[in-house]
């Protein structure tokens, strides 16, 4: 028993995060909202690090990488509230395209949504996966037509999707491995985004004062962070142990996502809740950046199934 | 004890209703926006014009006289015809106590009924950058200018609730320099257009323009614009912060028709099998009870000469979280479509700001401890 | 409208928690956990100023109030955790025996029990009330054979009962009410209890240092006393309101006492962990008083119903 | 990353299952009353006998030399077989690993084997009636004796866990009373039985007499009663509190036990239609499952030589208030049979002083804040 990652591993995190700093700071994210969408800098040096392609075998141009090595990554895109289908691109599509070379090498942009109402960026995207008939389907741009839907967080640019042209592209088992690394990699993504909205927080109540002190200095404040710091804390083990679940085939790796989506998921949502009330009326102002992170983590907490949902999956398993 | 309305009340119930359910309007846009607004403000002048825009106040400022329970009553009906958020309601319900209490009779004859028909938009001046929770750190100033006759007026407001689109503001500014933190404040009134102010509207949580920022730069007021006595501030805005700020902000009605709805949004979409949301939905529905009779509880007591005072740090709590709980339990049931701009995400960022503001829930929580419960401050 | 008891209503009231503060303290109550159990100081005291037989007719020599009038009584009752069938006797039996007259006069204790497993104080009351075949029955001392059953609170005094003889004293409707008196007065008593642990927190968070400080000045133990403070406020308007609903025959009284229950309920289980917590070790100690009240908030809140099942009858009505 | 178990983690595994499930005594009375506490002594004698006492010790105190991860395992495999707890856990959990690392080695020669045996059982003496949460403001006081060439202690330790049944004590005393708060305390070692000691056993919130005061009155030990440096009581203390504390005290095994059993409850009592206790049980089981993978987490970091440190504060609340919620649930569960004074009942009072001692969760939350994220401390 060994629960940590490979220095291989944590180097390409660190890359990747390195990157995310740069080309996706908020004002990308806030860029994302108003204009055209999405962020096309981070995307192509993603593409270019061969992080879009990395579960791709090698014969397409991928690294033959596995769950296990994205989900550090996802933490990372969640951090940086990426404007970009990641985990939908990365880690959902590629593994299951025939032919995933375009994709890996980021020439073309997929999206997916399994038992979903809407897509994310499902207008913008050339490949969207979807669920039909208990099979994965691939229509490519052309062959369907994405109605824009407002969402809270307009930086994921949903929309719903409707396709005159679709190729099988995975049986059912393959429709629900790709649903299992769509829930773990979001779950990865809101560890990520939990770590952003106390981080920006932690930062924000050292700094500002009332009554004389900095803010958080009160009992109070200490107290919202630190609940959101323990949920974060507990939740991440169970997303780490579902990729290697995930990874290594685990017959019960189903329920392990599911464990990690469900904890994943209300840490974001208590750390959204408790890192506003501790910013006062700052974090209520859209021209503050915790909007952004929090609005993420409202939306990724309930796609690919909310928490209940993935408890109700466990409690089919272990009831 | 009696918990059947009276022949009055139920009379002015069934007034209330008919007028209601034929006149409000149905799909406006938010107030929190320039086109919103406008539109709010022709129905503000259609329920002043049915004598229905202030009914508790005197019939002389435009009001009927209303009795504390015939006002919770419309209140209910108000809510229950769907109703929207009154863009009035910081002058009426936060300033107009105030002038009821402290005004001269010249104050109360100008104030009052341009505000009730909506003539004059009062906003809310009590945020600063430096002093959100901390009130008494307020450090705008103003100084006397006896040659004038009256006072000039310099700092900086913010998180002000519509600035970008009322006419007035209303606030605390320190005029003795020498004094310190809730000492030598003066509570002012201010007109937007003056020379020296500048508005500037930003956007809040979802999107809205519903804050503003008020920069003063040495605006001139006459002296008719102190409310209460200079320096006395803090207290004449202390004095009906209480009781009053409970009651009258969010009256029992929003939140009964808030679980209504929820109740609606249950039966159309509510998986029966799942008994949490199900269960959520019968606390949402059973809160919402319990903050009606609390209310009816405390009104009673007052109207009998008891002094009710800090309890209202209780009522902003329950009704602010439960506000979260019933917007919270309506997105569980929407599922994968919570994630959609609909009614209920933008309910849901609304009710947040519920636990910060007026307040926030910290400190009230802190004001039960040490006044409802007599802890030691420190 | 107008929501407050009258001058008698709140007299009568002054008097009881007179008559609890000198003859129910909290060492009567630690007495019937280890002694004989019970309260008979307190118990023909209560009879004598006429409470036990309050709801009885004139004729029976009793009073004939109704629960309205009776509802500040069990909440004192309450606050002073006292150890007798108080609400089972004087709300819920008395109104429903055919002849209530030594029932009334405390020459004889009654206790109740309605779609439960045991009855408090069951091998000590002389006439035990039960539901039976969707009726109440009523089986005196002789008939009935009662076996003791160790309850986390002692000084309830739980027992078995099983009837050899009884008495059909009711029909169905008779049943109904008889088990809404008893869920009202309960969550009355629930109220009382409530108040009480929270007085007695108070008083300790007031007086107890550490850190140079008095606990209650930490703004932690300020949040946690003001919760209960909140869920208190909140429970016991619709205690009253129900109260007048089942005293005026109101056609959805039911409903009304499955609010005032389960946010008394709700209430009461909040305020015992909140005190505990805010005690530190000392409530842990068996030989300090918190304790007696605690587990009788546990007890009752689980008696007559506990919050999850009012809530579900709550939603029959209204969803 | 390697999740599965190693061969011979397995084989250990095998072995401590097939040893424990033949020998775990069924039906023992709480280890907090004298009839109990001596059947218990038994228990733990046997356990010392097949060198299963003190798995992670060397060898010669009486261990195997087991593993951090060899640990866990063993404790999965103990609560999983329906282990009782130790009554011998507050010196082996809380003091050998001071011994450990400030012992002489006479000192850990003497007391470690006798401790693994059940020979000497050890209770902690860290509360004082003034000195609950506040452990600084101890003021028992331990005086010099040059002449005797030892110490004379005098004061009142309470809260002591078994104390009427230990035959020794450790506990910090004031050594220097010019030292102020956390300074000047010296860390000691006494036997119950010496002259001057009175040990006074007191109820628990469940009845059972499971704490004690214990009052020193001039009582001599001689100079090996002090374990690390004179005067550096607190740093001793305070080294093996961290991580040690938050993963021997509570290992996993014992959550993921309580889940089990909460699941064959629900399985024997649950009503399939109430999906919010259905939803709370699933909650347990992953609440459990999380605190198992946090803890293997921690110890491969810490076999890999990093440092983890007031991490322990979260490990702490998280077992501890995720006791109280397995164990609500449980009596959700039971429905009208929760007032028995069952098994339930009993663990839910027990749990319930989970989130109190060993540093209240109000002041573990302020470490949090303070070393884990950073906050100021005022």
């Amino acid at each position: 028993m060994r629960f940590a990652f490979t220095e291989d591993q944590l180097a390409f995190r660190d890359a990747v995060r390195d990157l995310l700093a740069n080309e996706c700071p908020p004002a990308v994210v806030r860029a994302a909202w108003e204009g055209a969408g999405r962020a096309p800098g981070a995307w192509s040096a993603l593409a270019e690090m061969g992080v879009l392609g990395a579960m791709a075998p090698e014969s397409a141009g991928g690294l033959g990488l596995s769950v296990l090595d994205l989900v550090l990554l996802a933490e990372e895109a969640g951090y940086a509230a990426l404007p970009e289908p990641f985990v939908e691109h990365a880690m959902v599509a590629v593994p299951v395209l025939p032919d995933p070379a375009a994709a890996a090498a980021g020439e073309v942009t997929a999206t997916a949504a399994i038992g979903a109402p809407f897509v994310p960026f499902g207008a913008d995207a050339d490949l969207v996966l979807l669920d039909d008939d208990d099979a994965v389907v691939c229509t490519a741009r052309g062959g369907f037509t994405a109605r824009p839907i407002d969402g809270v967080d307009a930086s994921r640019r949903l929309a719903t999707v409707t396709f005159d042209e679709a190729e099988i592209v995975g049986d059912a088992g393959a429709l629900a491995a790709a649903f299992d690394r769509g829930a773990l990699g979001t779950a990865a993504q809101l560890i990520g985004v939990t770590r952003r909205m106390l981080d920006l927080t932690v930062d924000y109540v050292k700094d500002r004062e009332q009554f004389g002190v900095p803010i958080g200095s009160f009992q109070a404040v200490k107290h919202h962070l630190a609940d959101a710091r323990i949920a974060l804390e507990f939740a991440r083990p169970l997303v780490y142990r579902a990729a290697w679940s995930l990874a290594t085939g685990d017959p019960d790796a189903a329920v392990h996502v599911s464990m990690g989506k469900s904890l994943a998921s209300d840490a974001a949502e208590l750390t959204s809740t408790k890192t506003l009330q501790a910013h006062g009326a700052m974090g209520y102002s859209f021209e503050y950046d915790l909007h952004l992170f929090m609005k993420r983590a409202w939306a990724w907490a309930g796609s690919w199934g909310d928490a209940p949902w993935h408890r109700a999956r466990v409690g089919r398993a272990v009831l | 004890m009696d918990l059947n309305f009276t022949d009055t009340e139920a009379q002015f119930r069934a007034e209330c209703r008919e007028w209601l359910q034929a006149n409000v309007p149905t799909g406006l846009p938010s107030g929190d926006t320039h086109e919103g607004f406008a539109l709010h403000l022709e129905w503000e002048r259609t329920l002043f014009d049915a004598r229905y825009a202030v009914v508790s106040w005197p019939e002389q400022y435009g009001g009927r006289g209303a009795t504390a329970m015939e006002w919770l009553i419309f209140e209910e009906e108000y809510y229950r015809a769907g109703g929207p958020q009154r863009v009035t309601q910081n002058g009426i319900f936060l300033l107009a106590p105030t002038v009821f209490d402290f005004g001269t009779d010249a104050q109360k004859d100008h104030i009052l009924p341009r505000m009730a028909r909506g003539d004059d938009l009062w906003a809310q001046g009590w945020s600063e950058p430096g002093a959100g929770s901390d009130l008494a750190g307020i450090q705008s100033k103003a100084v006397r200018d006896e040659t004038a006759g009256g006072w000039r007026l310099s700092g900086q407001k913010t998180w002000t609730t519509r600035g970008a689109f009322c006419t007035h503001l209303f606030g605390l500014f320190r005029s003795d320099p020498t004094a310190e933190r809730h000492r030598g404040l003066t509570y002012f009134l201010v007109p937007l257009d003056a020379d020296g102010v500048t508005v500037r509207g930003f956007g809040r949580l979802d999107g809205d323009e519903g804050f503003a920022e008020v920069f003063l730069d040495d605006v001139f007021v006459a002296d008719d614009a102190v409310l209460g006595g200079v320096d006395q501030g803090w207290s004449v805005a202390m004095a009906t912060a209480g009781v009053e700020r409970g009651l009258t902000l969010r009256s029992p009605g929003r939140f009964l028709a808030a679980a209504d709805r929820l109740v609606d949004l249950y039966r159309s979409v509510g998986d029966a099998a799942d008994d949490r949301l199900r269960d959520d939905v019968v606390k949402a529905v059973i809160d919402a009870e319990a903050y009606r009779w609390q209310t009816f509880l405390t009104v009673t007591r007052m109207l009998e000469g008891e002094s009710t005072g800090s309890e209202s740090s209780m009522t902003k709590i329950f009704w602010s979280e439960m506000d979260v709980r019933i917007h919270a339990t309506a997105l569980g049931l929407l599922g994968p479509d919570a994630e959609l701009d609909g009614p209920w995400m933008k309910g849901y960022q609304f009710a947040l700001s519920g636990p910060i503001y007026a307040g926030t829930n910290e400190i009230q929580r802190n004001v039960i401890a040490e006044r409802v419960l007599g802890l030691p401050r420190k």
